[in-house]
Parts: structure tokens; C-alpha cells; sequence
């Protein structure tokens, strides 16, 4: 039904091209349920906007294309775009109190989707807004379509945004991170709310969370994104059972869960997301990964199948992890400490000449690699260290290092998700 | 009854030593308009012993963190005994309480509001050494450097400023700051709860290894049970301004004395596929009451599974008691909670 | 209309008394113990002064005075003017007050309007050179004085219609032409409104623009979209409605700022309203009229504070009091 | 392909993508690095200083002594002598529009400073300590934004009487409430945030948290403030000038020369275009670089 093609989104900021979205193909298939998971940053919701082509300046979709029952959405005018917007597939949103608009009636404004639409006969719009609300369980239908946003609790608020969502019918719902803003209890009712719509109406599902737990719940097939990338995909019982890119598997291994019966230690994962402005090169995960091999330094892996119906973009995948990797080191989660493969030689070629160089030559060696102490920090502490002890002048750098072009660019990157 | 007239000495008493914190029928009422006030903590009562970590679990608007502000006198309690290390500081007023700052540090849940955006991450950590006049110049730096190492940041980025940091690590500093002035008590306010999956578990690990090294006793305050049960010995659960139920972390996944801790353990995902397919949700009925105006009795009677409501349930308000060795709940039913939820 | 709205009127209105009373006593009290009032001349001497300032009751304590200012305000007089011998001061007020809110309104509807389709306008077309355009244009508003926008409207016109121009203002620059009551000409009205609004205008483009680009990042405009809706009632229905919020904030400044301006403009145009009225009681000394009008003025920004807060509870309905 | 451990990292750091080597800036030389962005703004930094420099110049020498009467006809019309003319004393209108400099700037910069001094106090008394004192300032600065203002000074000035000390008392007397307000304001928000929580948990007095953390805090829009608090200063200055309230005469001053102006419009209209302009471009310049100013403090705009 929906089959997304080499989609690449990018929001072009005063820092640089942050790429959000890069090279990314699923699809969807008539009454299913998919989970987009990742980080914040990881690009999942801008790949569902750009579905329905609400990315926004400075944001565009710079390649790739969007079958929906095969017409391609990035190739159609804002006027075609919007008829299928709200008619053919609707969205819901994180927060339900800034995603309903405080000054009208939330009766007001189910009916004014169905408006913008000529699915619902006019006679019948305002008999259907009561209706669709009891229908996503509102007590008081009747009354409470007078109501403002402010008056309705949390989850009410949800429950209007999906009454809003179905009202023509639609035969996709995208939900971003429906239930995020959600107490447990309420995210509950909802998630239960949505698996009855499922069902019952054949409504397709994309299910955009960090939540793992929400996924299992939920959906039947799951895509893992980070940096933008997906890294892995396949069916959910599959992935949750055995999953093969190492940042899946180091994501469900750090969770604390409810059930578990002794405390262990989380596996964590080291480090932070990659700056999507310059992300490393090879695979983005290579900084973090603790399964790293020498490849994954120069050379970015394809989205290969890893079992039936079930992808991955790794080079080392967790089964050859398994296979080849000493088991008791498979629990240490420090990057590289599983296959012990240290960041290309160079570094350390860099930092051993730096040591033999002058003082001046050496902050003039920094200053035209603004990325080398970023490196060393993480990868070479001891040598920083001691490089600090040999010049103390280059302790000042660290901290007031000039880089004219990477201002800003956390921020943005925040916005951008 | 109410739990005030709990035996102050009592209250799930601690297994072995002396409690650090005894917190006794502590109350905070706030004004909102005319004749109003929200009860936002109304009557708890509990003890900490040195050492462990005590966690604090429920949904937004049920005074956990109201409760953590109260426990380190950031706000004035209404009434009520914060016995702190043998201390009442809620009869402590001015440099006083302030000296007693030194033992007892939180941590705040939004990494980007704790810090003051106006002063290098050095300065910050610094901050609560210069309040007291412990460290100057050449040893301050050193010690703030310390800090920065143990918890896993760069010991340079001392004259950098909040802005360039990620979430995860201006959490970081926030420990660091509460670190420095070697305090036996932190309360952690929701510290992971606005991080990343990947992060949160970072930070987890890194205060589960201070406490270690540190000896450090926790409070910690979240909303997510899987964390809290995590990371604590013990759990209390709180509902609109009451503790309804502490139990060890071990046994409360097992088995719940009150029907509230049972309906949010019903509702909490587990990332497993097969379990979350035969899961059986508790539906809870409503919406959760206003703290302005809460329900008489039980306050959990209108959105109960069980509750005789009208009946006793809506005329008394179950006491804190022990239902089990160590184990508390306020529910007149709690024996029919295991058959009949 | 809710107990809650009924509470917080009373407690306005409480204000404005309040406010009324102070400012009133304070005006009062000030002129009075000033050096010199308008029977002060070569004419009066001695025993003459005496009595005239008895007949006035200038002679008495100023609280006293001041009670029997207030005892008659309450009833609605506002005492005799000691210029314009015996001449009532409510009435002529009154009169005066009708001239200065047409010339008022005007500006406001200039204000307003012109401003909120300039601040829209530039918001829409943000970083292009209409919004560039629009702003500027905004800040020359809230930069050039309103009496150097009135001498180059004259000016112009004197450029372009000489002799009609003269009719109206030629003579009209520093001499009141006898206009009573309304004035009924728009063209007459026209230049005055413009000088005066123009200055806020600029204001109300800058706070609408504002508005309108935070408005457009809000998550509820991206559901308007994602619902399928015209771009068009995205702008007017979902955007503007929510914009108009922190316009309304500063309607009540703004009518502030229009009534000291309007002193100076009707100085300058000669226009018979209370702002000509109050700079003339002020220079000479006829300080009756000058704590007459000043209660008047504050009266009608209580009021216009008043009506201001209840739009509020009209254009955005979270807002209760 | 390496399968075992070799020597794993020391030490556990963060790897920080690229946020590590960013620019080393506080929020300051952010702002000023923006401000200078800003072409506008700085083109109105260039000639504010201009100004101030003719100020300065107009203390010692200026063409003609501003006061003399006759060094010229009535009216005369700008030449070589006299570049801006002569008004009806026939006083020359440049050495005039000079010193009249000396008083715009005094009368913007010195209500900023008393506007500055008096709204900060009052803000942050009425911020911190909230309650019944809260109440009275408010009711208080309820009152003053009931009055019209130009009236309240007009009304000052007649009282005080026309000095330049006393005009300014009597424009800062009708605008403190703006700035008062915002000070309050912000004391209240910042003193609700989490980073002064953590500062009084960390043992910090009350001195400290006022002056160490919430005044820097409230820096950037008290400035932004005062510097738009010199525009209106300058305008009502000239307004009270231009009814005949102004600094008392023969002193120059822009306000007081338009008025001049105005009512020579029928025979000549130099003498109302030269202080006009010099006016409309002065509160211009002092707009555009307020306007900079809060773009450039105010991290919403940022682009």
C-alpha cells in the first residue's frame, strides 16, 4: 500500500546540511502495523512527515520517492498532497495539547477535517463528530464536542486527536509517538484504543516511538532507524527474539524492565548520536559499537537480509558476534571492547607526531583540524592528557577553540526532530 | 484513620540500622485562588535508611516530586517532621537549614533547566564549595576536575558552558555538582526521564557506581516503575498526595497488595513481544481526580476495580499497614486484590 | 458571564476608582500648590484678589478644596473654568471629548488595521523583501515624532493642492478654526488620524508579525495541515485567531499612546479636542479645567483597559478570570 | 578480523560527535557576534557614535554662539555662512541643532539611567519578595499605566519646572512601569526555575541567588529594555519642547526648533525640516540598534 523508496530528507541550516533522513526504504502493506523506532535525532519522525509532505523549511526531501497505491506523493502539487492529507492518511501527534488549536471547540475542530473533505456528506458531519468521539470513548459525546482543548484531561485530548484522525476514514495512521506525553495508565488506554481501531476497521498503523515496550505491544513488524539511517527491520517477534545489529541489541539489553527478576547491570551504550552534519565515516554506529571491526571504520554496510524477512545494515551482525567473540567480553559495552578494534591508525600516527612538534606548531596543527581534539577526546584520552602536560596551551584550546561552522549545530539538530 | 497517627517510629521500619531520613506525617497544602489549596502531599510518612535507595513511583500530579522538594527543604512543609541525620529541618530556618544543604543534594530531572546558562560548567560544580567557603583557587579546580573524571566527563571542559553539552552529560554535571560536597543523601528527582534510551542507561549505571564508591543514600523519584524498580531496594508507590503501597523491589512485580500498584504494573510495556501479547491490561476507570478537590475516604475509590464505594471504601481512608513482613498498603481490601484484580 | 468574570470586573472597577482617586488628588494637590494661578494679573490686587479667590473657594485648605471638587465630580460637575469666566467645565468637556474620540477612534481603526495586515503580510513572507519592506516601514512608524508626520502631510499637501490645502490648514497651524461637535468630514479627519495612528501602527506590525511567525511553528498549525486543510483557512482560521492574542495584549497601551499623541496632533492641527483643551489649561493656569480633563483621560483608559481584558476572554477562551 | 580483547579503553568518556570542538562562546559574544550580523544595527552604532561626538564638539566650539540674536537676517535661508539657515532671532540653525545634540542625548541616556536605577529596584524588591509587597508595586504600577503619560509629565514639568534634571524626573516618572514590570517579571519566572532550585539546594544565600544568579540571568532584556527606554525618552522630550515645556529658552533643543518651525511653516520650511530630521534619524538609529539588540539577546529569533 505504501512503499517508501530511497527517501533522503535534509534541513538545510546556516551550519550545514544536517541530513535527517538518508537512503531510507520500507513498506506497508494494507491493515498492518509497523513500529518506526530510534532515538530522538534518529530521523524517525521526519521520515513520517515527509510522507505526508509537511516537512518545513529549511527542511526538503532531497530524494527518493513515496508510493502511496502507487502514485507517488513527493511528485504531486500542494493541492493533491492536501486532498490525500487527512482523506487518505492522517496523522497524530506527540502532544495533544499543542497539536489541538486552544481558541476553537474541539467538536469544531473534528468537523472541520471532515469539511476540508468531501468523503463525509455535509449533512452528516456534526451526527458523526459526536459519534467518532464516543466511538474513541469519551464519556458525555454529546456535550463535550463544545468543549475547549483546555478542558479536556490528557489522554481526552489524545483520544480527540485519533477521533479527528479517522474521521474520513483513512486508510493509513501515521501515530508520532502517540503516547510520549501520556501517563503509563493513559498510554495503556490509548495503545489499547488503537489495536481495537486496528482491528476493527482495517485502519493501517505506523507507529513512530522510542518505546520498545509500546512496539511489542502493538505492532506486528518494526524498523530501527538511527542517524537517520534504518539499521535494522523485520518482524517483531524476530527482532525482539534475535536481534542482529548491535545498536538493537545494546538497545534492548539497556532497558531496565519491569520483569526482571534480579538486578543486573544495564548494558549501556557508550557515547552519543553522531552529529548528522559530519557523521563518521563507515557506519554511523562505529563510534559506539562495541562489535566493531577495521571495515566499519571506511566502509558504510548495506541493509542485507540477515533471515527470513529480516534485514540489517552491519557488517559484523550479532550472530557472527556470537560466533566469533569471546562470550564473557560480549557483556562489556565500551566501544570496541568486544572485538577490540581500536579507530584507524592514524590518529595515533597524528598524536605521536604532535608530540614531537613545538608548542606553536602545535596548536597551529589543531587549528587547522578542528576535529582532531574532538577525536582524541574520545578516543585518545591518555595522549590528550599527556599532551596537555607537555603544553599547557593546548589545555586553552580545548576550550577556546574557534570551529566557526559547527556553531549551533546541537541545537539544530534538536529542532530538527 | 489517617496514616498521622502512624507510630513515627514505625512506619515500614527499615530492616537493620538507624534510619538517615524519617520523614513523619509530612503535608504540603499550596493556595490557588480564593479557598482553594491543592494537597499535593497530604500525610506521608516514611524512613530511609543509610545507604539504600528508596524509590518513589507514580503518575504526574501525585506530589513524588513535591514530596522530594519537601524531603530537602526547597519548599516549606505545611506540617510535618523532616528528621534528617537526627535533625528536624523543618524547625531550621535560615543559615541553619543552610548548613545542613552540605549533607542533603538532589538532582533535578531537566538537564537544560538546572543549569544556569550564564555560568562555565566549572563555576557550577564549584558553586556549592565557594557557598560554603570550603576550597579555593588551585585545590577548587582540582577538585572540580576530580568531579568531571568521576563522572565520565572530560576534566578540560571546565570553562565550557552548559549550551555545548548533550542531555546526557549536563546530567552528568548536575551530579557532579551534587557530589561536591560529599553529601550522605541525594534525592534524584526523575534524573533520566528526559534522556534518550541509550543515555538513561549511562546515567543509571553511573549513579548505581557512585552510590558504591560514595556510600551515597538515594531518594528516587520517577515515573517509570521499570526504572525504580531497577535501581532501588525499596518502592513506594503514591497516589494524589498519599503513599498507597512500599514494598521491597524484588516482590512487587510478584505480587501487589494495593489495587492502584496492580493496575499500573498491568499497564507498564515490556519490550517482549510474546509477554506483551497475553498481557491483561487493568482498565482504571476515569481520569484521575483533582488534588483540589480529592475523593473522601480511599482516594482511589472512584477509579477502583474493587472499591465499595458506597461503603467503606468512600467513607474511611485505609491506613499505611502492614499487610506483610515489609510490606505496606493503604487498602481495606488488599487481601482481595491477589484473587479478585 | 461567569461569578469568576462578575469578581474580577468588580476588582477593575475598584481599580479605576482607586486610580481616579489618586490621580485626581495627586493633580490636584499639584497644581494648587503651585505659585501663581490665573487670577494672578495686573488687574487684581489685594482685596479684589481676595474675593475672587474666596468666590472660587481658593482660599480654603487644598483637602477641603479638593472634597468640594469631589462632591461635585460625583454629581458630574466638574466646576467652572476660572479662564472662560464661569464657563462650565462638563460640558464643554463633554463637548470636546466627542472631538477627541472621533479623531481617536479613527487612529485606532488605522492603527489596527493597518498594522495587523502589515504584520500578517511580513510574517507570511518572512525574509523576503516585503517583509524588509513592511518592517522598516513599522519602525519608522515608532521612530519619526507624529508632529513631524503631520508637517510633512502638510507640506505635501501644500505641494500638491494649494489652495485647497490652504482652506483646511493654512490658517489652521497654531489657530482653532471653529469647529463644534463632530467633525462629519473625512477628509478633514483623514491627515490628523493618520499622523496619529501611524505611530502605533508601527507597533501593532511589529507585535502581529511576531506573533504570527510563533504562531506558524505551533504544533496544532502543523495539525491543521496534516488534516488536509487549505492553506488559506490555515493562515485566517488557525494562525491569525491565535495571533490575535498578544495583539490584544497591548490594545490597551496603545489607546494610551494614542491619546498623548493626539495632545500634540491637535495642537498642531488646531483641532478643538481635550488635548488641545488640557495644554491650554496647563499654560494658563486655569487649573480647574486641567484636573477636569486629566479625570476624563484617566476615566477613559480605565475603560478602555476594562473592555480590553473582557476581548480577551472573547478571543481566547483558556483565559478565565 | 580481531576476536579477542585487546587493551579496552581507560577511561569512560563521552563520545561527543561534533559538539566538542564548537565554537567556545558565552551567551554574550553569541549575541554580540549576532548584533554584528545586523547591518542596520551597526550602521545606527555608527552614527549614534557620530552623534555623540558632535555632542562632545558642541561643548567647545560650535559656528556661531547658539544664542546670539541677529548673526544673521530673519529667516535667512541655508548658504555658504550659514549651511541650515537662520530662525526668526536670527540665530544660526546649525550651531543650534548642535547643542540641541547635547540635549537629546541627555535627556534619552540620563531617563535611562534613572528608568534603569528605579525599575530594576522596584523589580526586584517586588519579584523576590512577593507577597504583600508584591502587591503594593503592583497595584502601584497598575495606577501609573492608568494615567496618560505625556499628561503626567506634562502636569511634572509645570510643577518641578522646565530644567533639563527636572524633565528628565518627570518622562522617567511616566515610563518606569514598563521596565519595573519586566524585572519583575522576569525575578519571578527565574526564580521558579530549576537552576536557582539547585543553587539555594547547593547552600547558596539569598544575596548570592539575586545578584549571582538571577540578575546576570535578567541582563540581556533589562538592556534591551533600557536601550528602547532612549527613543521614547528623546520623543516625549521633544514633545514637551514642541507645547512650549521644554528645557526653558534660549537653551536649543531639537523639539523646541521644530516647534519654531511649525509656526514659521507659511514663510519658509527649513527651520521645521533640519531638527525634524535630525530627530526622526537620531530615534531611527536608536530603534534599530534596540531592535538588533533584542534579536540578538533573545534566542526565540534566532535563525
Amino acid at each position: 500500500m505504501l512503499e517508501v523508496k530511497h527517501l533522503s530528507t535534509s534541513f538545510f541550516t546556516d551550519d550545514g546540511e544536517v541530513k535527517a533522513v538518508r537512503d531510507v526504504t520500507f513498506d506497508l502493506f494494507p491493515g498492518e502495523t509497523l513500529g518506526i523506532v530510534g532515538e530522538s535525532g534518529c530521523g524517525k519522525s521526519v521520515t513520517a512527515m515527509s510522507v505526508l509532505g509537511l516537512v518545513q523549511r529549511p527542511g526538503k526531501i532531497v530524494g527518493g520517492q513515496i508510493l502511496f497505491k502507487d502514485r507517488d506523493l513527493t511528485k504531486l502539487n500542494s493541492e493533491e498532497l492536501r486532498q490525500i492529507r487527512g482523506r487518505d492518511i492522517a496523522m497524530i501527534f506527540q502532544d495533544p495539547l499543542s497539536s489541538l488549536n486552544p481558541v476553537l471547540r474541539v467538536g469544531f475542530q473534528i468537523d472541520e477535517a471532515m469539511f476540508a473533505h468531501d468523503k463525509i456528506a455535509k449533512e452528516d458531519v456534526p451526527e458523526r463528530g459526536v459519534n467518532l468521539l464516543k466511538q474513541v470513548r469519551v464519556p458525555d459525546a454529546q456535550r463535550r464536542v463544545k468543549d475547549y482543548p483546555h478542558q479536556f484531561s490528557g489522554g481526552m485530548r489524545q483520544r480527540a486527536m485519533i477521533a479527528m484522525g479517522l474521521s474520513n476514514r483513512p486508510e493509513l495512521l501515521i501515530a508520532d509517538e502517540p503516547t510520549t506525553a501520556l501517563d503509563v495508565t493513559v498510554q495503556a488506554q490509548i495503545l489499547e484504543l488503537l489495536r481495537d481501531l486496528n482491528q476493527e476497521m482495517g485502519t493501517s498503523i505506523i507507529l513512530i516511538t522510542h518505546n520498545l515496550g509500546v512496539v511489542a505491544g502493538l505492532c506486528k513488524r518494526v524498523v530501527v532507524m538511527y542517524a537517520g539511517e534504518i539499521v535494522e527491520e523485520g518482524p517483531v517477534e524476530q527482532i525482539f527474539e534475535s536481534p542482529q545489529h548491535p545498536y538493537t541489541w545494546s538497545l534492548l539489553r539497556s532497558l531496565p524492565r519491569v520483569d526482571e527478576k534480579r538486578h543486573e547491570r544495564l548494558k549501556s551504550i557508550e557515547g552519543l548520536p553522531p552529529d548528522l552534519i559530519a557523521p563518521p565515516p563507515g557506519c554511523k554506529f562505529n563510534p559506539r559499537c562495541p562489535f566493531r571491526i577495521e571495515k566499519c571504520f571506511s566502509e558504510d554496510p548495506p541493509l542485507e537480509m540477515v533471515g527470513t524477512a529480516q534485514q540489517a545494515k552491519c557488517w559484523v551482525t550479532m550472530k557472527r558476534a556470537y560466533a566469533e567473540m569471546n562470550a564473557a567480553t560480549i557483556t562489556d559495552t565500551r566501544p570496541g571492547a568486544a572485538s577490540g578494534v581500536r579507530p584507524p591508525a592514524e590518529l595515533l600516527q597524528v598524536v605521536a607526531d604532535l608530540r614531537t612538534l613545538e608548542e606553536p606548531e602545535v596548536l597551529e596543527t589543531l587549528a587547522e583540524n578542528p576535529q582532531l581534539l574532538e577525536q582524541m577526546v574520545s578516543e585518545e584520552p591518555a595522549a590528550l592528557e599527556q599532551l596537555v602536560a607537555d603544553h599547557p596551551a593546548v589545555a586553552e584550546k580545548l576550550v577556546t577553540e574557534e570551529t566557526a561552522a559547527a556553531v549551533d549545530g546541537a541545537a539544530e539538530d534538536e529542532k530538527s526532530e | 484513620m489517617s496514616s498521622a497517627t502512624l507510630p513515627a517510629s514505625t512506619p515500614q521500619a527499615a530492616p537493620a540500622g538507624e534510619p538517615l531520613l524519617r520523614v513523619v506525617d509530612v503535608k504540603k497544602h499550596f493556595n490557588v485562588g480564593v479557598a482553594a489549596t491543592v494537597k499535593a502531599v497530604d500525610g506521608v510518612s516514611f524512613e530511609v535508611r543509610e545507604g539504600e535507595t528508596l524509590g518513589l513511583v507514580g503518575e504526574s500530579g501525585c506530589g513524588k516530586s513535591t514530596l522530594g522538594r519537601l524531603v530537602t527543604q526547597l519548599i516549606p512543609v505545611t506540617s510535618g517532621e523532616v528528621v534528617f541525620n537526627g535533625v528536624d529541618l523543618t524547625k531550621l530556618r535560615g543559615e541553619r537549614l543552610r548548613q545542613q544543604r552540605k549533607q542533603l543534594q538532589i538532582i533535578f530531572q531537566d538537564p537544560y533547566a538546572s543549569l544556569d546558562p550564564r555560568m562555565t560548567i566549572g563555576d557550577i560544580i564549584a558553586e556549592p564549595l565557594m557557598n560554603f567557603g570550603l576550597l579555593r583557587g588551585r585545590q577548587k579546580d582540582a577538585k572540580v576536575q576530580e568531579l568531571l573524571k568521576v563522572v565520565g566527563l572530560n576534566p578540560y571542559f571546565n570553562n565550557r558552558y552548559p549550551h555545548e553539552f548533550s542531555g546526557g552529560q549536563r546530567q552528568r554535571i548536575g551530579i557532579a555538582r551534587a557530589l561536591a560536597l560529599n553529601p550522605k543523601l541525594i534525592v534524584c528527582d526523575e534524573p533520566v526521564s528526559a534522556l534518550d534510551v541509550s543515555i538513561q542507561a549511562q546515567i543509571i549505571n553511573l549513579l548505581e557506581d557512585l552510590q558504591k564508591e560514595f556510600h551515597l543514600t538515594y531518594i528516587f523519584i520517577a515515573h517509570d516503575l521499570s526504572v525504580v524498580r531497577h535501581i532501588s531496594e525499596r518502592v513506594m508507590v503514591m497516589y494524589l498526595g498519599k503513599v498507597v503501597e512500599v514494598s521491597p523491589s524484588e516482590e512487587l512485580y510478584l505480587s501487589q497488595e494495593h489495587p492502584y500498584t496492580k493496575a499500573l504494573l498491568s499497564a507498564i510495556p515490556v519490550p517482549d513481544p510474546r509477554i506483551e501479547s497475553q498481557r491483561r491490561l487493568i482498565e482504571l476507570q476515569g481520569e484521575i481526580p483533582s488534588p483540589i478537590n480529592p475523593p473522601s475516604g480511599c482516594r482511589f475509590h472512584t477509579r477502583c476495580p474493587i472499591a465499595r464505594a458506597p461503603g467503606i471504601c468512600a467513607d474511611q481512608e485505609p491506613p499505611l499497614e502492614e499487610k506483610a513482613p515489609g510490606r505496606w498498603a493503604a487498602c481495606h481490601f488488599s487481601d482481595e486484590v491477589r484473587t479478585k484484580v | 458571564m461567569t461569578r469568576g468574570t462578575l469578581i474580577y470586573i468588580g476588582q477593575r472597577v475598584l481599580l479605576i476608582v482607586v486610580t481616579l482617586l489618586v490621580v485626581s488628588f495627586g493633580v490636584f494637590a499639584a497644581v494648587h500648590s503651585l505659585p501663581g494661578n490665573a487670577f494672578i494679573s495686573e488687574h487684581l490686587h489685594g482685596a479684589a484678589l481676595a474675593s475672587v479667590l474666596h468666590q472660587y473657594g481658593l482660599d480654603q485648605p487644598i483637602p477641603i478644596q479638593y472634597w468640594n471638587f469631589l462632591k461635585g465630580a460625583i454629581h458630574g460637575d466638574l466646576g467652572n473654568s476660572f479662564v472662560i469666566q464661569g464657563e462650565a467645565i462638563t460640558p464643554l468637556v463633554l463637548r470636546e471629548l466627542s472631538v477627541s474620540m472621533e479623531l481617536g477612534g479613527a487612529a485606532l481603526i488605522i492603527t489596527v488595521g493597518l498594522g495587523m495586515l502589515f504584520g500578517v503580510i511580513a510574517a507570511m513572507r518572512q525574509n523576503t523583501w516585503v517583509d524588509y519592506l513592511l518592517t522598516t516601514i513599522a519602525v519608522i512608524g515608532y521612530s519619526v515624532p507624529s508632529f513631524v508626520l503631520a508637517t510633512l502631510g502638510i507640506l505635501l499637501f501644500a505641494l500638491a493642492l494649494p489652495d485647497w490645502t490652504f482652506s483646511l490648514f493654512g490658517t489652521a497651524i497654531g489657530y482653532p478654526l471653529r469647529w463644534q461637535g463632530t467633525y462629519g468630514d473625512i477628509v478633514q479627519l483623514s491627515l490628523p488620524a493618520i499622523a496619529l495612528g501611524f505611530y502605533t501602527s508601527g507597533q501593532v506590525t511589529r507585535i502581529t508579525r511576531a506573533a504570527m511567525l510563533d504562531v506558524v511553528q505551533q504544533d496544532y498549525i502543523r495539525t491543521a495541515r496534516a488534516k488536509g486543510l487549505k492553506s488559506r483557512v490555515v493562515t485566517i482560521r488557525h494562525a491569525l485567531r491565535n495571533a490575535m492574542v498578544p495583539v490584544t495584549s497591548i490594545l490597551g497601551p496603545l489607546v494610551v499612546s494614542i491619546i498623548a499623541g493626539s495632545v500634540i496632533i491637535e495642537n498642531i492641527f488646531g483641532i478643538p479636542g481635550l488635548g488641545k483643551e488640557f495644554v491650554r489649561s496647563i499654560t494658563s493656569h486655569d487649573y480647574n479645567v486641567t484636573v477636569g480633563v486629566f479625570t476624563i483621560y484617566t476615566l477613559l483608559i480605565g475603560v478602555a483597559n476594562l473592555g480590553v481584558d473582557l476581548l480577551y476572554t472573547v478571543i481566547d477562551p483558556r483565559i478565565r478570570y | 578480523m580481531a576476536t579477542t580483547i585487546t587493551a579496552p579503553p581507560t577511561t569512560v568518556t563521552e563520545y561527543a560527535g561534533g559538539t566538542l570542538a564548537r565554537e567556545q562562546v558565552s551567551l554574550w559574544r553569541d549575541g554580540w557576534r549576532r548584533l554584528r550580523r545586523n547591518k542596520l544595527a551597526l550602521a545606527a552604532v555608527v552614527y549614534l557614535g557620530l552623534l555623540v561626538v558632535v555632542a562632545v564638539i558642541a561643548f567647545f566650539w560650535t559656528p556661531y554662539k547658539p544664542n546670539a540674536i541677529g548673526t544673521c537676517d530673519t529667516y535667512a535661508v541655508p548658504s555658504g555662512a550659514h549651511p541650515f539657515g537662520c530662525d526668526e532671532l536670527g540665530r544660526d540653525s546649525l550651531s543650534r541643532l548642535m547643542v540641541g545634540t547635547q540635549v537629546s542625548l541627555a535627556e534619552g541616556v540620563g531617563t535611562a539611567i534613572i528608568v534603569l536605577v528605579v525599575g530594576v529596584t522596584v523589580g526586584l524588591i517586588a519579584g523576590y519578595f512577593r507577597g504583600t509587597v508584591d502587591a503594593v508595586i503592583s497595584l502601584i504600577i497598575n495606577i501609573f499605566y492608568g494615567i496618560p503619560a505625556l499628561l503626567v509629565a506634562l502636569v511634572l514639568v509645570v510643577v518641578l519646572g522646565q530644567g533639563l534634571l527636572n524633565i528628565m524626573i518627570a518622562i522617567s516618572a511616566t515610563i518606569w512601569m514598563d521596565m519595573a514590570r519586566l524585572v519583575r517579571g522576569q525575578t519571578l519566572s527565574l526564580r521558579e526555575r530549576e537552576f536557582i532550585e539547585a543553587a539555594r539546594a547547593s547552600g547558596a544565600k539569598s544575596g548570592k541567588i539575586l545578584f549571582g544568579h538571577i540578575f546576570p540571568n535578567a541582563m540581556g532584556p533589562i538592556i534591551v529594555q533600557a536601550t528602547f527606554v532612549i527613543p521614547i525618552a528623546i520623543l516625549t522630550g521633544a514633545f514637551l519642547s514642541f507645547l512650549g515645556l521644554g528645557v526653558p529658552p534660549p537653551q536649543a533643543d531639537w523639539g523646541g526648533m521644530a516647534s519654531e518651525g511649525v509656526a514659521a511653516i507659511r514663510y519658509v520650511t527649513h527651520i521645521v525640516t533640519f531638527p525634524s530630521i535630525a530627530l526622526s534619524v537620531t530615534l531611527l538609529a536608536f530603534n534599530f540598534f534596540g531592535d538588533g539588540l533584542r534579536d540578538a539577546f533573545d534566542p526565540r529569533q534566532k535563525r
